[in-house]
């Protein structure tokens, strides 16, 4: 049983609220960037909710992801507290990596989630090991691997996929195709001009979704999931989206027009669509959309205080943290 | 020409008048083109230059790594960006297997005059998967030169005897340094380079201790030696600029002259460079000036973390650098 | 214009010739190894000069080559010669790499051989970036980049053969699948069971030949560097293959059987089928297959004796040889 | 149990008993199942152990340590075999910027207790891609540990101690060890580790000099020291063993007694364990009691030749660590 099934109403009443709570929490961080709250870098997933929620609701409990450097999404989609997470990127002692991570670190192994990663398809090779300990571990929990159509060119993606597919793995390999990796464009620095075909080349199964519909990537995943839980091994997922800003706050968008990110932020906006098609079918009322988008915004509101309110990290015990 | 410029720029103008002095080189990596490559080092090449010598990658650092050692073995003088140093380990087959070794395996017949630019470094709060200081294993690489400049200067001139050298050249940029400003000569002549690969510089005289550095520590040995100065301590600071070939002679001279050695860098300390600049001294005469044990000054021993202060505490400041001078100077 | 070729009686007389002085080169290897005059590892091509052989021979002089491990064929069938190669594995002066590469890293750059290659898919790249500087050079050279089945996993493949793709290099990708990487069959450690199918993921022509048939392997070579020639871009071959001997010296066979062995050495050895059908079509006769034959095992004996008389390698310049 | 056996073989008794004891632990890597590993350290472990704990994978470095740290991350305690110690350039991403960091990166709340063996070192004629030894990197890596056994009794202990600690330890073997014979017990509790990483170790007491030295070295060393006891020269042997974390204790204590170090390692001089050896000792009150200048021995500064004698030439051998220690007692 998928945790929330967004095409039904009960579902999509999650589903919204998961999707507007990483909408808010991203513009929450962008603005903490912008006032100098936050330093490092950041990658924001504005524009990409509903591949991150699609995906996380066809988990269920127990279930593992690997994430990217752009991996808030994911990490929210999959359960976690977004004040931990903030206060993680505030850099407090109370973070879900003590400070000492950051946004392009965000983990909680014990919960499931292996981590964000900083080094672009650095988690493919590692959700495969983890896929292949469950299944000497008897267990049938799923690993989901999100990584970004830019990984797609990488090595590991293609040592990872190889791997879990001669061994059947029980993992998802979820391509976040947002149509750039930073500022080359997908179908430019990607041969072959699609990455769910890349599939065949591994003979698993691999398909593109609309990323924008957080229903057809739930559907599409539920069934990866199911096959990958069943032991008919991995697949492979593209779906396509966008990101509306920069890649990280250094991008100055020179390699495409302020029509395309209009375009797609106006006509295929996913929390637009969601709500409209919910409006539409009549399963979700006006006032239920409101009130979630109003008690989202003041729950993102809370994990700021409450993320600012916790103790900040300490040099106290740095020395000889490297090893366990 | 300006008289002052920043390392970043003064790169930039070392890029274009060896793109524009010579047809075999060329510029590749992810994101110079259009997006200025991520520091900003290749801003305006390509307009200048066209997507074929400023040539923008896919994600790919061992295609991109072993490409240019294709092209420099088959006449080509490629210069390879790697976005951020920490990401060479994705090509550490074509940097360390190949392009290191052919020259030799393949009896002195061929040469691989590959760069291989990166930006190293923390202080930007992007943690421990974007702020390393790796030189100590290109260094450790025969067949590889390791060239880490610290001044706007150096930047420039150095990349020009770099890619102007026959081997494989690892040139690591630290990105704090990016915006630092410095005096600045631009060369028209880019086929002899006025800097030698292989020369370290005295550029502070002093009496009473040697600290050797490199990169962003040679700046902040100078802001010591001036503090220090105000507390009567005298120290002579040498730029290594470059860690492979090591130019140890200046640093034993000095000893020999200070009896006092504290070595610098940001990397961590164990099996670092500061450890052969060290050993380079005691398997010397040098040993016998010697009138305190030695200091190393480093990262603290730990990936480097997010959080600012934390990451202030992780990266060697210039107040450790004084602190290590003084127990130096005490003991 | 091809070197040779095999399909003409003129081509074919030069081709087997060629065939078999890979053969009896690897023969003559084997027995300086197994006699103790040679040192290091030694992996023979025994089985597979079909290969090496029907791709050479649709190069024209000048085209460029990497190779492998298992080079010595390539490296014959490209032009090199016996005797200075004999002299670089007795570790001679004369040799091809003055007796410091040895075996896994005969290289003649400026003849075209970018060299053999000790890591696994390690010459993928380089072959990329020889028709990378080539294209820059206003060139029309074409690059054949030779791996193994087991090549086939690593990342380098990958994105070797992405960035031929987006760039049309002029590069062809030959894949000599004998069958096994070491002790791992192809087709357990190769999902999808087929390389060349995984051209398909990189949107460039892929064929799969039989690798034991001189004449098909260079009629499908032609033509992929025909293409490459004009400008078309990459392509891969997957030539069908058998290694005889062992990987290298210290194989015991455990993971294959005698019979099947016996079976590819009996009934599609690459040698006796052009044989065979050199004369069935009347191209060729019994005379002049047996002169070559004599001359073949001649010349080689000639160039074992020069290498042998060929003065050592010294120890006198080695400082500093790191260092162009 | 014999009371001899060869190292190899003592490998292959420590993985059998790890297999058996703990259902957490697999050996993976190429070749490891029926062909019983590139040097036979896993021979018949397939037959006793079963495809799914003694697992052959694609060749695919990256992927294979990746996986490794997937599983480490999850509950497992993976031992990943590299072939030959040169190919761990392919899969330097998992093994530096993951298994290395997580730990620290997620705040402690995770560990990789990851095991990579590998064969470096040369002598065999495989040539420069084949022969590397390169502990200095690892070794300069925080979050990592490095082992390197000399003997058979310590390359079964250590290994056992390798596997059951909390972080990713890279265990380097020398092929020439391999075949070496020596003293040998098995033990049957794989669960407490009788060797312990970290401790270095006097195994020749000697009051002239000391020498340091790890891997194949200390076999060497000792052979060396034979020799020089001929000439009336008493040489103290310290066998690291393991070169992160580095036990410098030892070596200082030996320096204090007998004023003169050499320290000796097959991989290349320039910024190598070595170097953090003489460092180590200068940066301590032992610099007082040095007599002469130390020596480092390692490899000449060129990848490694396939000639035979090339390559002898390159390979620190017994006579040049008796002739390195010569020149110091000299001097
Ligand atoms: C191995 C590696 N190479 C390069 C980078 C720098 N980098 C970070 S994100 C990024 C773009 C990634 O593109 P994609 O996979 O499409 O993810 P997106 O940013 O679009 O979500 C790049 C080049 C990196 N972090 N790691
Ligand atoms: C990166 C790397 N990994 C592993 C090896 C060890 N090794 C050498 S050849 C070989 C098998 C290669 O198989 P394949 O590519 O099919 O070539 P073949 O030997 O069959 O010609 C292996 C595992 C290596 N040399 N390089
Ligand atoms: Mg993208
Ligand atoms: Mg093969």
């Amino acid at each position: 049983m998928p945790r929330r099934d967004p095409s039904t109403p009960e579902g999509a009443v999650e589903s919204l609220r998961l999707m507007w709570t990483i909408r808010r929490f991203e513009e929450a961080v962008e603005e903490l960037f912008d006032r100098g709250q936050l330093h490092g870098t950041m990658h924001l997933s504005i524009g990409q909710e509903a591949v991150a929620e699609g995906v996380a609701a066809a988990l269920e409990t127990g279930d593992m992801i690997t994430s990217t450097h752009r991996g808030h999404g994911h990490t929210l989609a999959h359960g976690a507290d977004p004040a931990t997470m903030l206060a993680e990127l505030l850099a407090r002692e109370t973070g879900y990596c003590r400070g000492r991570g950051g946004s392009m670190h965000i983990a909680d192994v014990a919960g499931g989630n292996l981590g964000a990663n900083g080094i672009v398809a650095g988690s493919m090779t590692i959700a495969a090991g983890a896929a292949l300990a469950e299944r000497m571990k008897g267990g049938d929990r799923v690993t989901v691997c999100f990584f970004g159509d830019g990984a797609a060119n990488e090595g590991s993606f293609h040592e990872a996929i190889n791997l879990a597919a001669i061994w059947d793995l029980a993992v998802v390999f979820v391509c976040e195709n947002n149509q750039y990796g930073m500022s080359m464009a997908s179908d430019k620095g990607t041969a072959g001009g699609s990455v769910a075909k890349r599939a065949d080349a591994y003979g698993i199964p691999g398909s593109q979704v609309d990323g924008n519909d957080v229903v057809s990537v739930f559907e599409t995943t539920l069934e990866m999931v199911r096959r990958a839980r069943e032991g008919e091994g991995p697949s492979l997922i593209e779906a396509l989206t966008y990101r509306y800003r920069g890649h990280s706050k250094s991008d100055r968008n020179l390699y495409r027009t302020q029509t395309e990110i209009d375009d797609w932020r106006n006509l295929r906006d996913p929390l637009d669509r969601f709500e409209g098609s919910l409006l539409e079918s009549g399963g979700v009322e006006t006032g239920t959309i409101d009130k979630i988008r109003g008690e989202v915004r003041e729950s993102i509101r809370d994990a700021v205080t409450e993320a600012f309110a916790a103790p900040p990290t300490t040099v106290a015990d740095l020395e000889g943290a490297a090893y366990a | 020409m300006p008289e002052t410029t920043t390392y970043a720029k003064a790169l930039n103008t070392a890029l274009a008048g060896l793109l524009a002095g010579d047809e075999r080189v060329f510029l590749m990596g992810e994101d110079v083109g259009v997006y200025g490559g991520a520091f900003g080092v290749s801003d305006g090449l390509l307009d200048r230059f066209g997507e074929d010598r400023v040539r923008d990658t896919p994600i790919s650092e061992d295609a991109i790594v072993g490409a240019g050692v294709g092209a420099a073995l088959t006449g080509m003088l490629p210069i390879v960006e790697i976005q951020f140093s920490d990401f060479v380990v994705n090509a550490m087959d074509p940097l360390i297997n190949q392009a290191a070794k052919l020259h030799f395996m393949y009896g002195g017949r061929a040469n691989v005059p590959l760069v291989i630019r990166a930006p190293g470094g923390g202080g930007t709060g992007a943690a421990a998967q974007h702020s390393q200081s790796l030189e100590a294993w290109f260094a450790h690489i025969p067949g590889l030169k390791v060239v880490l400049p610290a001044t706007v200067q150096d930047a420039h001139d150095l990349l020009i005897a770099a890619v102007r050298d026959p081997n494989p050249v690892v040139f690591l940029e630290h990105k704090l340094l990016y915006k630092t400003e410095g005096h600045f000569e631009a060369t028209d002549d880019v086929e002899n380079p006025v800097a030698k690969i292989g020369e370290s510089r005295v550029i502070r005289h002093g009496s009473d201790l040697t600290i050797a550095a490199y990169s962003i520590m040679t700046i902040r040995a100078l802001q010591a030696a001036e503090q220090l100065a105000d507390d009567g301590i005298d120290v002579e600071v040498i730029d290594l600029r470059t860690v492979r070939p090591l130019d140890i002679g200046p640093v034993r001279e000095s000893v020999m002259k200070t009896g006092r050695l504290v070595v610098a860098h940001e990397a961590p300390i164990p099996v670092g460079v500061g450890a052969e600049v060290v050993a380079g001294v005691v398997e010397s005469n040098a040993l016998d000036y010697l009138l305190a044990p030695v200091r190393r000054v480093g990262a603290m021993d730990v990936p480097m973390p997010y959080a600012k202060d934390l990451e202030q505490a992780v990266i060697p400041q210039t107040g450790d650098i004084v602190d290590a001078v003084k127990e130096v100077i005490k003991s």
